[in-house]
């Protein structure tokens, strides 16, 4: 990236260093994991505070999940709290709707992204408008855990990004975690809410370790509903979720380099989209690039824009980026590289935001 | 056909006279309600309507058993007969119909009936769940979940047997096969010609019963919940009966059957046969069905008049019921909504 | 609307009058129908012009369809060519792929919108990937007629808006008529087409009459692919697809009286969108606003305002609003008028675009 | 189970020595080169594989079956067998599992075979309406269409056994209950234990055979194909086999069943019963079987030096290929792409 691109940037009116310090002494609750242990012992804890809490799915038993979030859970709770299902996404979350009724908090498990789209039916026309069809007397305390996003060289269907999809749909709550201490506090406040909510799982985060602050509300956990300010910066704000966040912030490191100071922004909470914190963040940078794994066209990136152009019209001093997979059919692993967005397409991303001239 | 085994305890056991009366009652006074119904669209009362014309006898009969205190029923939109049967608020439950809001306005909890459900099949599942939650706690309730032989045809309905048979949930199927699926009839819909006989390839039981016979449908409804609640596991009943009326009151039947074909299809009328019997086997009698009859005809009024009275939900219910926890978009949209729609 | 609105409009510099002139005599091949006649004939039309050509799902035969699209159709054409399905739309669309394969151009109804759902998984990981994952091998020309959007008072799930979950799958093409002119051609059109095309009728519009040119490419007719201007103007730009088209005439006839005059675009193809049409038009009149039924949120009127905030920065004097559905299951026919954006709404939202000042 | 009617015609003729022999042949082939994409994986060559090891009888005497100048077939992701039964180019076939394009580098319209399909059931309908589609144009092709154990509980599963059925559509239905999908074994999956059973429901006929004696599958799906060729409708088989290795090579099936569970689920291997009754039948000798390891061996190589040598795909096909009349958003995507990653 030519150094050009920082001659185009105005001084910011924030003068916040680029980074958030962490290096502070770690507290005594901490512990580094990998998001996979994060999620399994999130499950393990919620299952013993929840009676009522259930586990089921495709290989969610015995196997512990292909993935293992479920590892040991079966052995640990039992074979009626945790339990395997034939194989069928719809029978799944029908199956989770009827339980609910029955005063039971379903924690379903699709076993990739792309068989979500079988049990679609049930989410949007049923689990998504119960509450609603019956006046709130038939509540949907539903958590869906679905493995999602590419990037680890799966077949086909393995790879797939339904966040816009889910966040289009009245009724549904959907977040996703970027990090081990977000995965166990996401999915501990998820399955723990009265009402339906999609936990997108960054699958090709799983088994990256960081540090899990487990206390609740102790610094560093933060606000379990809102957007998080993952490295502050005054030059352009980097929104993104699941695995984009550490792309970005990987980004960010780079472009620190030519002395361009990057926000990076994880919106973790796809709805509600909070739109407070992309006006605030945006409002102080005036710049953004939003970036996501999913195609571009009708993708959440253009909620995202839009939300910060609403906000921030007068402030953004150029159309906000999108950096984001193509209109195209996820790839197979070959070219999985290409269509991710990866560090030079971002970069390229954030040079037309700072090098954009008012024409 | 009939693969369930002999009940044991009391679910054979011979109707008294008075309750075979009140199945009467009921079937005289949702064949009433049902036809005020297609009257009151006609009047521009409702915007539409699904009558059951014909399925009274499978209607009341199923809904009959079903205990309210712990079992659990999932209708699909044409079952007002048994909704009249388990005793549920008809004015909440005929407002659906008056598009005052989807899913009826009666409460589901209190009235056992989940809520009224526009998707063909899109419940089955939801049966399955629930019995399957009964398992879990350790309780005796059945779930007993209504289909149509065009139903029959959805992935949905194939996952739930499978489901239900794997974990011997207490779900008893019920299949209304009314002979049509709007205008497809039941041979270029089900395969085979019966939903009964699918049950087998699950190692179900399954029961195929006359359905406009109320006494049957509700001894093999009896036998069925039985069967489940011991802990057998789920039973389908495919009661066979015809769809007398249009689909809905937008439907014209006219375009694919003819009028021979709906009498020679239809056979006799479920209500009159049931009255015939009661006569023959001096059960009631004429003075009986009189006031039957006037007791529908007053009922209906009544419903009529509540209906007519029934006022739209305010429009902030669309936001408020969205979920249990709101949402701060969700509200900002809401109060949008009010300030653009009542202050203009 | 107060008087006010006007005062804030700065003249744009197109001086066209704000009406297109088709008062002129209408030419041979012009008939008034209504778009169900309209469809229906495009329909007879493509089965006597291509024999690989078949329709079929629930009551398309001798019902001719819920909506009697297809009335007719069996009768002329036999039972082989116009067929009713069992009740199952993953099996109409699965069966569509199948019959694709060997050759056919099939054209599959699903009875309403929202019964789109149990099929999804056939239309998004079958219909949109075949051809891509087979290498052009095995394409898919099929036309998926969806009855669709809200406004007939009708039961639950049968007033849907699904355009943004279509636009977003790769593979698919989706568009939709808003008069039965339109109907008429871009159904023939898409039904020609060696492309999966989504179309999306708008079912509250079937019974308005209309002109139809039947000429092919005769004025009037318009390009087959891109957007249409319904109207011209010089103020603002009101985007719109399917029913909610007329109701922005509607609403730029009643913004005339007050001098505003606004230009209707009628967006048409949903995917691929006209970004070049959108930004010619905002160019000019340098305010937009986006109107659909849909829920707000992930909704295509995001994609529509980020397309032209990229196209028209410089020129926007005002972030583009979005009128549309609240983020709610739809209602009952009760409270239907209170979610469909009505004229109210949409005036408000034209005179929040014309009253921004920059903060 | 065989409900199937007696074949007429040449569908249960004897198999000559040559074919007898040709069938060993395919089955060592299919068996070397399963084993070798194991190996492959561990050697980094492929980052992934889904091995058919114990399902080959089950997978080469119904690809034996087909007529690759009319009948057309959907695999799933494990029919590797099926393709190189088929004769198709085992490169292209392949490079599915080196992540080059999913669905393969072959041609499905000249291998008639169509693209592998990762999704569990779903190209069971793709046959259906093939199938029809030979129905529509008085054409006598058949299609095959594969499926697990554990896609049978998928709703298309039901909807295209529904459809067929009804619309009496040329479709072999093969299953291959290997007793497991993934970790959750065929009781816990299958309610009454048999898919083939299911069959009887629909009014269709259906088979279930020893899925490990290959002679006995290429005759069930022989007839099957005679039975729907002639226009009978379709047929279900249910070859009973098991799954010997991981479901894929990242699976670890110690997790879920002992090595004793699997000796004993497992039974004979296929292979060498085959072996053992050709030399006891005197078809052939252990020259034959030394030769037909030696052709295997040389094609495995053969496959996997190709395999090697297989460049990855262009970006530009991530593009090109979405449609066949592409659009203008979409060439600015692949234009802006290429500047991106090309000019760096
Ligand atoms: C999933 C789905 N597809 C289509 C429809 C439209 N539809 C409503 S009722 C009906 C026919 C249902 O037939 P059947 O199941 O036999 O029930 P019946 O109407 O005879 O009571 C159809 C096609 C729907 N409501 N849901
Ligand atoms: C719709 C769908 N759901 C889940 C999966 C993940 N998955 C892949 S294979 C498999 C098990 C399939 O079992 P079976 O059908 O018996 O076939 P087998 O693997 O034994 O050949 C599962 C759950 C999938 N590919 N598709
Ligand atoms: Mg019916
Ligand atoms: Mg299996």
């Amino acid at each position: 990236m030519s150094n050009s691109i920082l001659e185009s940037v105005d001084a910011a009116g924030d003068s916040t260093p680029g980074r958030t310090g962490t290096s502070a002494g770690t507290p005594a609750s901490t512990i580094v994991m990998s998001m996979q242990q994060a999620l399994n012992r999130a499950l393990d804890e919620v299952l013993a505070e929840n009676p009522k809490a259930v586990i089921f799915g495709e290989d969610c038993g015995q196997l512990g999940g292909v993935f293992r979030i479920t590892d040991g859970l079966q052995a640990k709770h039992g074979a009626q709290r945790v339990f395997d299902t034939p194989l069928a996404e719809s029978g799944i979350l029908g199956m989770s709707v009827g339980l609910a009724m029955a005063g039971f908090h379903p924690i379903p498990e699709v076993q990739f992204d792309g068989f979500a789209y079988p049990a679609i039916n049930q989410i949007v026309c049923q689990i998504a408008r119960m509450n609603y069809r019956s006046r709130g007397t038939l509540p949907m305390p539903i958590t869906l855990r679905v493995p999602s996003f590419g990037g680890i060289r799966a077949p086909e269907h393995h790879g797939e990004s339904l966040e816009a999809l889910f966040a289009h749909v009245p009724g549904l709550k959907v977040v996703s975690p970027s990090n081990p201490h977000e995965a166990y506090h996401l999915l501990k406040y998820a399955a723990t809410r009265p009402d339906p909510v999609i936990f997108m799982e960054p699958k090709s985060r799983y088994w990256q370790k960081g540090e899990v602050n487990l206390a609740h509300g102790e610094a560093g956990a933060g606000s379990p509903t809102g957007a998080k300010v993952m490295r502050e910066g005054r030059h352009l704000t980097l929104v993104a979720w699941g695995a984009m966040v550490a792309r970005c912030l990987q980004v960010a490191e780079l472009a620190a380099e030519d002395g361009i100071d990057i926000e990076v922004l994880d919106l973790r909470w796809l709805k509600p989209i909070d739109a407070e914190a992309l006006a605030a963040s945006v409002r102080k940078t005036r710049r953004a690039v939003v970036v996501h794994e999913a195609p571009l066209t009708s993708g959440l990136g253009a909620e995202v824009a839009q939300l910060i152009t609403q906000s921030c019209f007068d402030t953004l001093r150029a159309p906000v980026e999108r950096v984001t997979g193509f209109d195209v059919p996820y790839p197979s692993g070959d070219l999985e590289d290409e269509y991710i967005p990866n560090i030079d397409r971002i970069l390229f991303g954030i040079q037309r935001v700072l090098e954009y001239k008012r024409g | 056909m009939d693969t369930l085994p002999v009940a044991s305890g009391g679910a054979a056991d011979p109707l008294t006279p008075a309750q075979l009366r009140e199945l009467y009652s009921l079937m005289v006074a949702v064949r009433h309600l049902d036809r005020s119904a297609i009257a009151w669209q006609r009047q521009g009362i409702i915007p539409g309507y699904a009558p059951e014309l014909g399925q009274e006898a499978a209607q009341v009969g199923s809904g009959y058993a079903v205990d309210t205190t712990r079992d659990f029923v999932f209708p699909t939109y044409r079952e007002m007969g048994v909704a009249r049967t388990m005793g549920v608020d008809m004015v909440a439950y005929m407002s659906t119909h008056k598009a005052t809001w989807h899913g009826g306005l009666y409460d589901p909890l209190k009235s056992r009936l989940a809520p009224i459900q526009a998707v063909v099949a899109g419940s089955v599942l939801h049966a399955v769940g629930w019995a399957h939650g009964q398992t879990l706690d350790q309780k005796d309730g059945v779930a007993m979940t209504y289909f149509g032989d065009g139903a029959s045809s959805q992935g949905d309905v194939h996952e739930a047997l499978n489901f239900a048979a794997v974990m011997k949930a207490p779900v008893v199927f019920f299949v209304q096969n009314n002979g049509w699926a709007i205008s497809v009839p039941t041979e270029r819909q089900v395969a085979g010609g019966s939903v009964a006989a699918r049950a087998a390839g699950y190692g179900m039981p399954a029961l195929q019963i006359d359905g406009d016979d109320v006494v049957a449908v509700l001894g093999a409804t009896r036998r069925a919940f039985a069967h489940a609640r011991a802990g057998n596991g789920p039973v389908l009943i495919e009661a066979m009966t015809y769809r007398r009326g249009p689909h809905s009151t937008s439907d014209d039947p006219g375009r694919y059957r003819t009028l021979d074909e709906e009498r020679d299809g239809a056979g006799a009328d479920p209500l009159e046969r049931f009255r015939q019997r009661l006569l023959a086997d001096g059960i009631a009698d004429e003075a009986f069905f009189a006031e039957a009859l006037a007791a529908a005809k007053a009922e209906e009024e009544q419903i009529r008049t509540g209906i007519q009275a029934l006022a739209s939900r305010p429009g902030t219910e669309m936001f408020d019921l969205v979920f249990q926890e709101t949402t701060p978009a969700l509200q900002a949209q809401a109060a949008n909504w009010r300030e653009e729609s009542e202050h203009v």
